[in-house]
C-alpha cells in the first residue's frame, strides 16, 4: 500500500450521483463464497439497488436483471479454483440468464467460474509466483462501450485491489488472438499511468488480462474486486463505475457514453 | 517407551498426579479414564505451573464484559456493539508441519470467537524465527505464511496486521501466535457452558478421525530430534469446512435454543465437554457410538481424545435438536446428539450401554495439582547486563548505518507476508497491515477498533519484567499512534520449560510486569493463552510474551498513518527528549552482532501522558502524521515516515540536538515512550499547548521536504559557551532506503533477489 | 462390484508449469545437476461402486472430462481396475 | 543417459484430505452416486541426466524423499524409465 496512491476518482465526477434508476440484482451464494455480503453491502447501502442473495441450489434466476457471482472460495478452492461450484444447480440458470441477455459479472472467484463454467474464454491458473497475493492494483480501462464499462473514460487507470491465488489468465494462442481481435479484453493490469509493465502484472496473466466480457457483451469476469474499491475511506472509488455502468445500462436500456 | 514404566508415567503424569486422582476417584482409574487425565491434566490445558501466577493479572475494568476464562475475552463498544478477542499459539505442530500448523491456528481461534456468538472480523499474527539464513527457516516462514493464508483467507477474515521477528534464539522452535478478532451485539454473546439436566449435547461439524490425539501433552513437552517418532497424526485443516461451520453456527444461533458452545480444541471432546459442564456445574453423559467418525475401529478413548479439527460442541435446549441438524444438513454437515446434560456432576463417557468412563467434573477439569517451581535468576543475566558498550566502536558512515538496519529483516517491510493475506475482505479495514495498528470501522457508527499485536524477546531475555511492560506500552502506543484509545489486552506467553528454575524466573517477572504496565495504561487483560516448552534440544527461547491490544477509535474519519503528507510540516518528537540506551537493540545486533545490556527503561506514567497527548492531538485535528519510535530508534523510525510518505512529501530536513550519550545510541538506541508527529507549521502552538498540558516533552526536529532526501544532521554542543555545532551525518536519497527496506526481507526469500 | 479409478491430470504441454519450474529450481539448488525439467499435475485416486467395468470406466471417463480437469489447461489419463478392500 | 522419473505422491491413510472430501461430495452432488471415496495427490514427472539407472534411481528416490514428499503427511511412489525425447 506503501508508496502507492490514488490519482482521484476520474471518470464521473461521481459515479454514485449518476445512478438514478433502480435495478434487480441477483447474488449467488456457492459454499465458501465469502464476499457475497460486500458486494450486497454496495448495491444497497451506496448504490440504492434492489438486490439479495441466491442460495446456489436455486435454478431460476428469471427475476433479476443482473447476477453477479462474487468473490470467495467455493468449495474451499479445492482441485481448481471454480471448479466444483460450476456444476451446482445455480449454474444452468445462470446459462438461461446469459442467454436471455440478462447482465453477468464474476468476480475473482466469480470470474474462476464463469471460466470454468464455459461463459468466458480461457482459464485462470495459479499465479505465476505461487503466492497468495493480495493488494492493491492498477487496472487500466480497454473499452467504455460496455454495460459494465461505460462509467470510465477510455484508458482510465483504476486503483483496485486484487486477492487471490489463481488468477493467471491463460487462454491457448488462438483462444488469445481471438479474444483480442473481438475487443473482448476490458481491463489490463497496468501502471498507474497506464503502462503494461511486467511488474505492473501481479499474477503472470496474458497480455495483462484483468477482465474479460464474453462475445456477446454481457457477461464479463475480473479479477480485481470492484466492490472494495467503493469508498473513499477504504482508499479508493473506482470500482463504483462497474456498478454503476451495469445500473445505468439495466435502467437506461442502452450503453452510456461519458466521454 | 519402556515397558517398565507404568501408563500414567507413559502419558506423562506425575507420580503425586496419580496418586491425587485416585484419590479423587476412590479407586484406580481404567486406562481411557487415566488418558483423559493426562491430557485434562496437561500443562497446556490445566496451566498447572501459570494460574497462580496469572491471578496477579488485573482483569477488570468498566469495559470488560468478559474477562479470561471464557473462549474469549469481549470488551463493551458502546452502541450495543461487543468486541470479542483472543490470542492462542500453535508453536510445536508449526514447527513440525508449517504449513497445516499454521492453518489449524488460525480455525483454532477463529472457532474462539465463533463460540462467543461473534463474526470473526480481523485476524493477526505473531511469528518468531531463527535468523533467515537458514534455509529451514525460511522454509518455515514461507509454510507458516502460506498456512495462515489458506486458513483466514478462505474464511473471508481479512489479516491486518501482525509482526515477524527473526533471532537465532528461535532457530529450533518458531513461534505462531494467532489472535482472532470478532463482532456481535451485545445480546448475542455466548457462553461455554452446559446446563438444564436433559439437555442433549451434540457435536457439530466434521468427523472424528484419529488425527492430533494427544496434541495437548505434544505441546507440554519440548522439542527434541527425536519429537518425530512420537508425535501424533498431524491435522490438516479444512478451511472450507470452517466456513461452512461458521455459517451454520451464526444460522443456530439466530434460531436460538442454544444454551452453550464450545469449540473441540486442545483435549477435543473431552475437554470441550468436561469444560462445559464444569462452567454449568453439571454433570454429563456422552456415547461415542453417537460420535460421527471418519475412520474405522476407533477406540472410545480415542474417540473422546481426538483432535480433529473444524468440530463444536453445542448444548441446546431440549426438543431443539431436530431444527438444529436440518441447519447443518443445509450447510452439509454432521450434527450429532451424543450426550445429554446430567445433574450429578458426573462425566460419563458410555459405548453403547457399556460405561466406559466415570469421573467427577470437577476433578477432571478443575482438580489438577497448582504447582510454584523455583525461580531463580538466570546465570546469564549479570554479565549481559554488565556489558561495556564502550568496547563498540562508533561509527564512521551513519548513513550506511541507515541502510543496513532498514534493511534488516527484523525491521525490512513485511510485504512480503501480509500481501499474502487477504486484508481487505468485508470491508471493515480502513488502515490495513504495513503501518503501526490497524483500524477497522465499526458498521452504523463512525467509531473504530484499532489492533496491535506485539512483543520484543530479546528485551525480554535481557530483562524479562520490563519487556513484557515494553510490549504493553508498545503495542498501547501503535494503536494510539491510529488514533484509538487503548481498552484492553489478550496475551500469549510463550516460555521455555517452567521446571527449570530460569524459565520460571522470566515468566514470573514478566507477568509481574505485563501487570504493572496493564494497570499503569487502564488495559485489563480479558484472556490469552501460555505456551511452555518451548525449547530445543534443552535450550529456551527467548522469553516472548507477545500482547494483543485493542483500542476504540471515536472517528475513523480522524486517523493518521506513518507516511509524510505534506512538505513544510514540521516533524516533531514527542515524549523522551533524550536517550542513548543501546542495550537490546537492533542496530547493536545487525551492526555489532551483539545482544546484550539491559531493555530500555520504561516511565509508565510517561508513557501515559504520552499517549493521552497524542491521542489528544489526532482528536483535535491537527497531526498528519505519527510514528511511534521503536527497533531501530530515532532514526529509522523517520526513515520510515519518509518511505511511506505521500510522492510528493517524500523527504525531510531533521537535526538531533546531542544530548548525553553517544550518537549511535541517540540516533539508534531504542530509548522508549516517543512518538513522532507531523504538523502543519499553524498547528506548531496548539501542539504545544497540549503537550504542556499533559506534561510531555516535546522537541521540533525539523520539516518535511518535497526533494527526495532523508537528510539528518545533529548539533553538537560547542566549547564555546552557549554555541553549538551543527554537523550533517545521515543524507540519501529517500529512494534508496526504500529500496533496501522494501527488498530486506524479500531477498532472504525469492530466489535470485526480490 | 467396486472399482479403483486412478486419474492422472497433467498440464498441457504448451501451458507453463509454475510450480514445476519452482521445484526444478529448488532441486537444482539442492545440488541435483542433471534435473533438466519438472512437471507437477494431479493424482486422483477414486473408488466407486458400478455394475460393470465398462460402466465404472464410462462413469471415471465423464467424471474426469467433466470435473477433474479443465480442458483449456490440462488433460488426464484414467486407468481403472477392480478394487478389492483397499482404500 | 536421459531418464524420466515419475513420482506419485499421496496422502498418508490417517491424514485428513479435505480436498478429496470435498470432490467426492461435489461428485456425487453431479449425480455419480457409486462414488465411495476420493483422495487427490500429486503426480510429478521429471526427467533428469544420470550415468547409469541405478544413479538415476538413487537420485529421483533422494529428491522425492527430500523434497517431493513431505513425510509428515505424504508417502510416495516412484517409478523410473529411460528417456527418449518426450518432455
Ligand atoms: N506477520 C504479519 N502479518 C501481518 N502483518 C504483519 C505481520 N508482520 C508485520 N505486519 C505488519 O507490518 C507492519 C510493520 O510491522 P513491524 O515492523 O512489526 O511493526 P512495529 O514496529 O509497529 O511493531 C505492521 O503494520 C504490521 O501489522
Ligand atoms: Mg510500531
Amino acid at each position: 500500500m506503501t508508496g502507492e496512491h490514488r490519482e482521484g476518482v476520474t471518470g464521473l465526477p461521481n459515479p454514485r450521483g449518476e445512478v438514478s434508476g433502480m435495478a434487480k440484482f441477483g447474488v449467488l451464494v456457492f459454499p465458501g463464497t465469502n464476499c457475497e455480503i460486500d458486494v450486497l453491502r454496495v448495491l444497497r447501502d451506496l448504490l440504492h439497488q434492489d438486490a439479495e442473495l441466491v442460495w446456489y441450489e436455486e435454478r431460476d434466476l428469471e427475476r433479476y436483471d443482473a447476477v453477479i457471482l462474487p468473490g470467495g472460495f467455493s468449495y474451499g478452492d479445492y482441485l481448481r479454483a471454480g471448479a466444483m461450484a460450476r456444476w451446482t444447480p445455480v449454474i444452468e440458470a445462470v446459462y438461461a440468464a446469459a442467454e436471455k441477455g440478462r447482465l453477468i459479472l464474476g468476480i475473482c472467484n466469480g470470474f474462476q467460474i464463469l471460466t470454468e463454467a464455459g461463459l468466458l474464454p480461457g482459464a485462470l491458473q495459479r499465479n505465476r509466483h505461487l503466492r497468495y497475493v493480495c493488494g492493491w492494483t492498477h487496472v487500466r480501462v480497454e473499452r467504455t462501450d460496455t454495460p459494465f464499462t461505460s462509467a470510465y473514460r477510455k484508458g482510465q487507470v483504476l486503483r483496485i485491489p486484487i486477492s487471490h491465488g489463481e488468477g493467471n489468465f491463460y487462454a491457448d494462442p488462438d483462444a488469445l488472438a481471438e479474444i483480442e481481435k473481438r475487443g473482448q479484453v476490458l481491463l489490463r493490469y497496468a501502471t498507474p499511468d497506464g503502462q503494461l509493465t511486467e511488474t505492473a502484472n501481479p499474477n503472470g496473466s496474458l497480455h495483462h488480462i484483468a477482465g474479460i466480457m464474453n462475445k456477446a457483451g454481457n457477461v464479463m469476469g475480473l479479477m480485481p474486486h470492484p466492490e472494495r474499491a467503493c469508498e473513499a475511506v477504504l482508499g479508493s472509488e473506482d470500482g463504483c463505475g462497474i456498478f454503476a455502468s451495469m445500473i445505468h445500462y439495466l435502467t437506461k436500456g442502452r450503453v452510456f457514453h461519458v466521454g | 517407551m519402556s515397558a517398565s514404566l507404568p501408563l500414567w508415567a507413559v502419558l506423562g503424569l506425575r507420580q503425586e498426579e496419580y496418586l491425587k486422582i485416585c484419590e479423587d476417584l476412590g479407586n484406580e482409574p481404567s486406562e481411557t479414564v487415566l488418558r483423559m487425565y493426562a491430557v485434562m491434566w496437561s500443562e497446556h490445558c490445566a496451566y498447572k505451573h501459570s494460574k497462580p501466577v496469572l491471578r496477579r493479572l488485573p482483569t477488570k475494568g468498566p469495559h470488560v464484559l468478559q474477562g479470561p476464562g471464557e473462549n474469549a475475552g469481549v470488551v463493551d463498544l458502546g452502541d450495543g456493539l461487543a468486541l470479542v478477542f483472543k490470542i492462542e499459539s500453535h508453536n510445536h505442530p508449526s514447527a513440525i508441519e508449517p504449513f497445516q500448523g499454521a492453518a489449524t491456528a488460525v480455525g483454532g481461534i477463529l472457532r474462539d470467537v465463533i463460540a462467543m456468538g461473534a463474526r470473526p472480523v480481523a485476524l493477526l499474527d505473531s511469528l518468531r524465527f531463527g535468523w533467515p539464513d537458514e534455509a529451514r527457516q525460511r522454509y518455515l516462514l514461507s509454510g507458516v505464511v502460506a498456512g495462515i493464508g489458506h486458513y483466514g483467507n478462505s474464511m473471508g477474515v481479512p489479516t491486518v496486521g501482525g509482526e515477524v521477528y527473526f533471532d537465532p534464539a528461535y532457530s529450533g522452535n518458531c513461534l505462531v501466535n494467532s489472535m482472532g478478532l470478532g463482532l456481535a451485539r451485545r445480546e448475542e454473546i455466548q457462553r461455554a457452558i452446559a446446563q438444564g439436566p436433559g439437555n442433549p449435547i451434540l457435536v457439530v461439524g466434521a468427523r472424528t478421525g484419529r488425527d492430533g490425539i494427544g496434541g495437548a501433552a505434544f505441546a507440554s513437552q519440548e522439542l527434541s530430534g527425536a519429537s518425530e517418532a512420537d508425535r501424533p497424526a498431524v491435522q490438516v485443516g479444512d478451511p472450507f469446512m470452517g466456513k461452512l461451520l461458521m455459517e451454520a453456527l451464526h444460522e443456530l444461533y439466530k434460531a436460538g435454543g442454544v444454551v452453550g458452545v464450545q469449540d473441540c480444541g486442545a483435549g477435543g471432546l473431552t475437554s470441550a465437554c468436561v469444560e462445559m459442564a464444569n462452567r454449568g456445574g453439571v454433570g454429563m453423559e456422552i456415547d461415542v457410538l453417537q460420535v460421527p467418525r471418519r475412520e474405522e475401529g476407533m477406540l472410545p478413548w480415542e474417540v473422546m481424545l481426538s483432535e480433529s479439527q473444524e468440530r463444536m460442541v453445542v448444548c441446546l435446549e431440549r426438543g431443539r435438536e431436530a431444527e438444529a441438524v436440518r441447519i447443518f444438513r443445509k450447510w452439509g454437515l454432521e450434527a450429532a446428539v451424543i450426550g445429554v446434560v446430567t445433574d450429578d456432576g458426573v462425566f460419563r463417557v458410555k459405548e453403547g450401554a457399556r460405561v466406559v468412563a466415570e469421573v467427577p467434573v470437577r476433578s477432571l477439569a478443575d482438580g489438577a495439582p497448582e504447582y510454584t517451581p523455583d525461580a531463580r535468576e538466570p546465570a546469564y543475566l549479570r554479565p549481559l547486563r554488565a556489558f561495556d558498550f564502550a568496547r563498540l566502536p562508533e561509527p564512521e558512515d551513519y548513513g550506511d548505518v541507515l541502510r543496513k538496519l532498514i534493511a534488516s529483516p527484523n525491521i525490512a517491510s513485511r510485504q512480503w507476508v501480509y500481501s499474502q493475506y487477504d486484508h481487505h475482505v468485508r470491508l471493515g479495514t480502513v488502515v490495513g497491515p504495513g503501518g503501526d495498528a490497524a483500524l477497522l470501522r465499526l458498521p452504523g457508527t463512525k467509531k473504530g477498533v484499532a489492533v496491535k499485536i506485539d512483543g520484543n524477546g530479546r528485551y525480554c531475555y535481557l530483562n524479562p519484567r520490563r519487556g513484557a511492560a515494553i510490549a504493553v506500552a508498545e503495542a498501547a502506543r501503535n494503536v494510539v499512534c491510529v488514533g484509538a484509545k487503548p481498552q484492553a489486552v489478550t496475551n500469549n506467553l510463550n516460555f521455555g520449560n517452567p521446571e527449570k528454575p530460569e524459565v520460571y524466573w522470566q515468566f514470573v517477572e514478566a507477568v509481574e510486569g505485563m501487570a504493572e504496565a496493564c494497570r499503569a495504561l487502564g488495559t485489563p487483560v480479558t484472556g490469552g493463552n501460555v505456551s511452555f516448552y518451548n525449547e530445543f534440544e534443552g535450550r529456551p527461547i527467548y522469553p516472548t510474551p507477545t500482547i494483543g491490544m485493542v483500542g476504540v477509535s471515536p472517528d475513523v474519519e480522524r486517523h493518521v498513518q506513518p507516511g509524510f503528507k505534506r512538505p513544510g510540516d514540521v516533524i516533531v518528537l514527542l515524549g523522551q527528549p533524550e536517550g542513548a540506551h543501546l542495550g537490546g537493540s537492533e542496530y547493536c545486533w545487525v551492526i555489532h552482532g551483539v545482544v546484550a545490556g539491559d531493555a530500555p527503561e520504561l516511565d509508565l506514567d510517561l508513557e501515559r501522558r504520552l499517549q493521552e497527548c497524542v491521542f489528544a492531538a489526532i482528536h483535535q485535528g491537527i497531526v498528519t502524521a505519527a510514528h511511534d519510535v521503536a527497533e531501530g530508534g530515532l532514526a529509522v523510525a523517520l526513515a520510515e515516515m519518509c518511505i511511506q510518505a505521500l510522492p510528493e512529501a517524500r523527504g525531510c530536513r531533521v537535526t538531533v540536538p546531542l544530548g548525553p550519550g553517544r550518537a549511535d545510541g541517540q540516533l539508534f538506541g531504542e530509548t522508549q515512550s516517543r512518538v513522532l508527529v507531523t504538523v502543519g507549521r499553524e498547528d506548531v502552538e496548539r501542539l504545544r499547548n497540549l503537550a504542556l498540558e499533559h506534561d510531555v516533552p516535546i522537541r521540533l526536529l525539523g520539516e518535511v521536504t518535497a526533494d527526495g532526501r532523508f537528510r539528518l544532521a545533529v548539533l553538537q554542543p560547542s566549547p564555546k559557551e552557549g554555541a553549538a555545532l551543527g554537523r550533517s551525518l545521515i543524507d540519501l536519497p529517500v529512494e534508496a532506503l526504500r529500496r533496501e527496506w522494501q527488498e530486506g526481507l524479500e531477498r532472504w526469500l525469492v530466489p535470485g533477489g526480490a | 462390484m467396486r472399482y479403483k479409478a486412478e486419474v492422472r491430470v497433467t498440464l498441457r504441454r504448451d501451458v507453463l508449469d509454475p510450480q514445476g519450474s519452482a521445484v526444478e529450481g529448488a532441486l537444482r539448488a539442492m545440488g541435483f545437476d542433471g534435473v533438466e525439467r519438472v512437471r507437477v499435475g494431479k493424482w486422483i485416486e477414486l473408488w466407486l461402486e458400478a455394475p460393470s467395468p465398462a460402466d465404472a470406466q464410462s462413469q471415471a471417463e465423464e467424471m474426469a472430462r467433466r470435473l477433474l480437469a479443465n480442458p483449456v489447461l490440462e488433460t488426464y489419463q484414467l486407468t481403472l481396475k477392480e478394487a478389492g478392500d483397499d482404500r
